[in-house]
């Protein structure tokens, strides 16, 4: 009833449901593909079934616990979420933030990028059909999830940052762990690379496929690596920097094709650019306060703001009316994936069913985040 | 005490304008140039954004204004946020332009007994599922927009739970 | 024909059946612990030495599963894909040869009749595809039938060169044509087009697109559980072990090379290990390719084995026709051409690659972005 | 005497396949009942001593022909098939078929082939014959084939330029 609504179905040659269930739609994500033979002639994407109205419930929840909330927006880059959350309230508050407390932040965001970005190259790999890179991938990010148990007591949901700096002191050898773990990680990262990105059959798959344009990105709301990827180098750590991104010495990895295989590697060299940030964030910290001197409730004067942070995805952006209480009076979370899910409408027509996942893939979204 | 939290953030704002930078002024005067009518722009002293405060009528030739103009060129729509201030509701939209690297907001207000505003779909296609987002949870229609089907809601979702008098703890889903 | 000729074959299938069925078995451990060595991972480790007994525990499993049929599945032809499918894969082993003097019956047109016989499985799939009322299955279905067809063709050409080669259909003079110089040596281009053109017909990596996982969610198979899976199952074990010991037969001399110096029942057994170690080998270079390679799309698929595979198989036969019938040319014309054009198609392959190996990912140095007053646009 | 009980069992399924292709209602079932009378005409085939033609049959019917037939019923809609059962033209094909049986029958009892010594023919001596006393023929058959083939790949062509 809904699908004849939606497309004409005279010249309908085959209609295919990919998702909720399916292995290759990231999460409970269903695409309507109106197909011709092997091509797609039409697409249309359904979200929402992962709608839990975290905004509305944000709402009625205390600046604190609202941290948890963000923790389960984009599930696999938790810290980034809970950075984004925490730096809206505290530059609303306009709270000044001990170092040590950025440092470990950006430590942790980073490694998170990482983490996030691994388990998109790992998933990738599952998209295109290779089994293998799933294994080298999940074999790093599980040290990195190992980390972070160690340090916020939780392997995904870890609710550690906290409005003013963070939760805990770090663990005594955490600088000796953390070199091991880069040092690890970096290796592990050159031998994904070497596995994958430069296998005929995977750059006959990814190569100018899926090609979005910078302005056609731009005016979709693309960000971030797929953003980058089309050639535009903006990357809010740089446009706009927060927290302490300024004092890094890093690089923007840029593509210029805007094809699947462009996304896939834009985000492979941000790895290896996450490792030179923590890196020096590591050497440049120094012992002080993690926390700054903050009211238990806190409580925002009356104003707003949107505060726009990287998050592995894109430009991760919160909207944030407070009413001078303790509970924020509205709470917009722009999530990167749900702008970037957009343009799959436009990359997927003509492409193959093939094609769709490798797009959808390349594409990198968290449903948590979409749906919210 | 109350007061002079008021005050001190008055103060502070007046101070932060003073304060702007060289292409924030730049941007203001441009705008100026642009929008001679429009009365309200104001600079967020927390976020240094630029505010375009205008009637919910001119939204979509203020928008177009905005992104066709060369000097200006908002070509990114970031993101369309409603709030719901139980007397009115506001549509805030955050626009960046790559060109001038910096960021305007436009907030306008719609009123709550006939939420009507028309839609920016044709001048960002990023507008398509932030409108339908909006009408999902605010009831907002957006005139203009070609498929305005709930998004994030189920079919037949009745009641819109953006809303301040959405009833959080007597909904029963089942 | 007697009652005892009928018992002596029924005996026969059994025993045939029995093999295949523990092979199957071998080969199913064999794959999981050779994708794990590859993996970084253990494999199975738990039930019996090293995981040994896992094939079979999983057997049981499915077995004991429910056999769920869908409500708008076409219930005839849902439940009799399986059987056509395992059938002729099952059928083609009447004529391929174990070991010296092992086989059951040596068929004059053996070659001949595994081509025939083996082109009956698309049949299973397509009935496959359309009984589950699936449109996953239906297109795995389509997707198969278009990809085994086309991939029949370099197939048949590369038996057909072999042969020539060896002036004869049947497998075992095949194999004893090759006591001195294997095939390998004489056909190198042969040998690959036959392992390329066979991995396209079992389904495997890197061609494994009818009943690709993140795709099309398994195909044909999609709907099936249980034992009628199992039986899929079992089919495609046995056709991967079918085209590794036809590679090992066709063109790694069978029980020659190294020949086995002792003679009677020994040299039978002996023969018997030679065949199964060298196929053993084949069927790990498959599970290698499969543990590294992704897959290739659809249409790929079809214009790399009509654009390259099958011209390069007709060439390749005509070069071999023209040598063998031209008796004065001497034989060693024909490797030296066959590896020439092999280093020709990989040459043309590169190339065609080339164009994509560029990398078009720039690392711009943040410092100097942050300077910049509009952001970048590096196009 | 096994062989005419294998005999009698073949000719069965060779009857109930054509039967089910005629009686079918079902498109689908219709092809792989002519699936089961093909395959059961080279087990014939087989009986008669005639290997080759028997994987023949198998490879060229079986595989290639019924698999073309049903990959065109799965891309068409199985309802435009439905009308196909009213169409009164039976009787003018059922005279038609009357008449093949005769003269096949005629034909059969006319050619006086010897049933009583049938061997083997050994393969290389049949291909030998084939390329040597039907060589022109064959020729002729495989241009035909070309033809054929190129007829396709242009229709083809010219319907991938239209999408």
């Amino acid at each position: 009833m809904e699908i004849n609504k939606t497309i004409n179905s005279d010249n309908v040659d085959l209609m295919i449901n990919m998702g909720p269930q399916h292995p290759s739609t990231h999460g409970v994500f269903r695409l309507l593909l109106n197909i011709d033979g092997e091509r797609i002639i039409d697409v249309k994407p359904h979200i929402g079934y992962l709608h839990r109205g975290s905004e509305k419930l944000c709402e009625n929840e205390r600046y604190a616990q609202v941290v948890t909330l963000f923790d389960r927006l984009d599930y696999v880059a938790n810290l980034n979420m809970e950075l984004g959350f925490c730096l809206a309230v505290e530059s609303l508050m306009e709270l000044d933030i001990p170092d040590r407390a950025s440092y470990i932040r950006v430590i942790l965001c980073e490694l998170n990028r990482i983490a996030s970005h691994l388990l998109f190259y790992g998933t990738y790999g599952l998209d295109v059909g290779a089994m293998t890179p799933v294994l080298y991938a999940f074999r790093e990010r599980e040290k990195i999830q190992g980390f972070f148990e160690s340090i916020t007591g939780a392997r995904m949901m870890h609710n550690y940052f906290r409005i003013g700096g963070i939760k805990e002191e770090l663990p005594d050898d955490f600088n000796n762990r953390l070199s091991l773990l880069l040092d690890e990680v970096s290796q592990g990262i050159e031998e994904c690379d070497m596995l994958l990105s430069k296998n005929e059959m995977f750059l006959a798959r990814t190569k100018n496929v899926g090609i979005i344009s910078a302005s056609d990105a731009v005016d979709f709301g693309v960000s971030g690596p797929n953003l980058r990827a089309s050639g535009i180098a903006r990357d809010i750590r740089v446009s706009k920097p927060y927290s302490i991104y300024d004092r890094f010495d890093y690089g923007i990895p840029v593509a210029s094709s805007g094809d699947c295989w462009d996304r896939y590697y834009v985000r492979l060299e941000e790895i290896r650019q996450s490792i030179k940030i923590i890196k020096q964030a590591m050497s440049q910290m120094e012992d002080g306060p993690i926390l700054a001197k903050v009211r238990r409730i806190a409580r925002p004067p009356k104003g707003e703001i949107y505060f726009r942070t990287e998050s592995p995805r894109g430009d991760f952006g919160v909207y944030l009316v407070s009413d001078g209480s303790d509970k924020p009076y509205r709470v917009k979370v722009r999530a990167p994936s749900f702008a970037n899910l957009q343009s799959l409408q436009y990359l997927l027509k003509g492409a193959y069913i093939a094609d769709a996942v490798t797009i959808l893939g390349s594409i990198d979204i968290i449903m948590g985040e979409v749906d919210r | 005490m109350e007061n002079q939290k008021t005050n001190n953030k008055e103060s502070k704002e007046d101070s932060d304008i003073l304060v702007s930078t060289p292409e924030q002024d730049e941007l203001i005067s441009l705008l100026t140039k642009r929008f001679p009518s429009v009365p309200d722009i104001n600079i967020n002293h927390l976020q240094e954004d630029i505010e375009l405060i205008i009637e919910s009528k001119n939204i979509k030739s203020t928008c177009r204004l905005l992104k066709d103009s060369s000097e200006l060129n908002f070509n990114y729509l970031e993101c369309i946020s409603l709030v719901d201030y139980e007397e009115k509701l506001e549509a805030v939209y955050h626009l960046t332009s790559f060109k001038l690297k910096q960021s305007l907001v436009i907030k306008t207000s719609i009123s709550v007994e006939n939420p009507e505003i028309d839609s920016v779909i044709d001048i960002w296609r990023a507008a398509d599922w932030f409108e339908r987002e909006a009408h999902d949870l605010f009831g907002v229609t957006f005139l203009g927009h070609p498929n305005l089907e709930p998004l994030l809601l189920f079919e037949g979702f009745e009641g819109y739970p953006g809303r301040k008098n959405f009833p959080i703890n007597d909904y029963k889903e089942w | 024909m007697s009652i005892a000729d009928l018992f002596n074959y029924f005996s026969y299938v059994s025993g045939l059946f029995l093999s295949l069925t523990i092979i199957v078995l071998l080969l199913v451990w064999l794959e999981r612990k050779v994708l794990a060595r590859i993996q970084m991972r253990m494999g199975p480790m738990r039930v019996g030495f090293h995981g040994a007994l896992q094939p079979i525990a999983d057997a049981i499993k499915l077995i004991s599963k429910e056999d769920i049929l869908p409500a708008w599945a076409d219930k005839l032809v849902y439940w009799f894909a399986p059987i056509v499918v395992f059938v002729p894969a099952f059928l083609l082993w009447v004529t391929i040869p174990f070991g010296k003097n092992m086989v059951i019956r040596s068929l004059d047109l053996g070659l001949f009749f595994i081509v025939a016989i083996s082109v009956l499985s698309v049949l299973g799939l397509i009935m496959a595809g359309w009984g589950s009322a699936n449109k996953y299955a239906v297109l795995g279905g389509l997707r198969a039938a278009g990809q085994l067809m086309s991939y029949e063709i370099p197939l048949i050409m590369a038996i057909l060169t072999i042969a020539i080669l060896s002036q004869s259909l049947n497998l075992v003079e095949i194999v004893d044509k090759q006591s001195q110089i294997p095939n390998i040596f004489i056909q190198p281009l042969g040998l690959v087009l036959f392992f390329i053109a066979g991995l396209a017909e079992l389904g495997r990596t890197p061609f494994d697109i009818h009943h690709a996982e993140s795709e099309v969610v398994g195909g044909p198979f999609v709907e099936y559980s249980g034992a009628h899976w199992s039986v899929f199952f079992l089919a495609e074990y046995i056709n991967t072990f079918t085209i590794s010991i036809l590679t090992v037969l066709l063109f790694l001399g069978g029980w020659h090379w190294p020949n086995i110096p002792f003679s009677g029942n020994l040299q039978t057994i002996l023969s018997v290990f030679v065949v199964l170690i060298k196929t053993i080998l084949v069927v790990s270079v498959i599970f290698w390719i499969r543990a590294t390679y992704p897959r290739l799309r659809i249409d790929q698929l079809m214009s790399f084995g009509w654009k390259m595979l099958i011209p390069m198989a007709f060439i390749n036969v005509t070069i071999t026709a023209c040598i063998i019938y031209y008796d004065e040319l001497p034989l060693w014309i024909l490797p030296i051409l066959s590896v020439i054009l092999l280093i020709l198609s990989a040459v043309i392959i590169q190339r065609k690659f080339s164009k994509n190996i560029i990398n078009t990912v720039q690392v711009i140095s943040a410092k100097s972005l942050l300077k910049e007053k509009s952001e970048v646009d590096i196009n | 005497m096994i062989s005419l009980i294998i005999f009698y069992i073949i000719s069965a399924l060779v009857l109930i396949g054509s039967a089910g292709v005629i009686f079918s209602r079902n498109i689908v079932y219709a092809s792989f009942s002519l699936l089961l009378a093909l395959l059961g005409t080279a087990g014939i085939f087989v009986l008669l001593l005639a290997e080759f033609l028997a994987i023949v049959q198998i490879l060229i019917y079986g595989g290639a022909v019924v698999t073309v037939i049903l990959f065109a019923l799965m891309l068409t809609k199985i309802d435009d098939f439905r009308s196909l059962s009213n169409i009164n033209y039976w009787p003018i094909s059922a005279f038609l078929t009357l008449l093949a049986l005769i003269v096949l029958i005629i034909g059969i009892y006319q050619t006086k082939i010897d049933t009583q010594n049938l061997g083997l023919v050994k393969f290389s001596k049949f291909s030998n014959d084939l390329f040597e006393y039907w060589g022109i023929p064959f020729e002729i058959a495989s241009l035909v084939l070309l033809v054929a083939l190129i007829g396709a790949i242009v229709i083809l062509k010219d319907r991938g330029n239209d999408s």
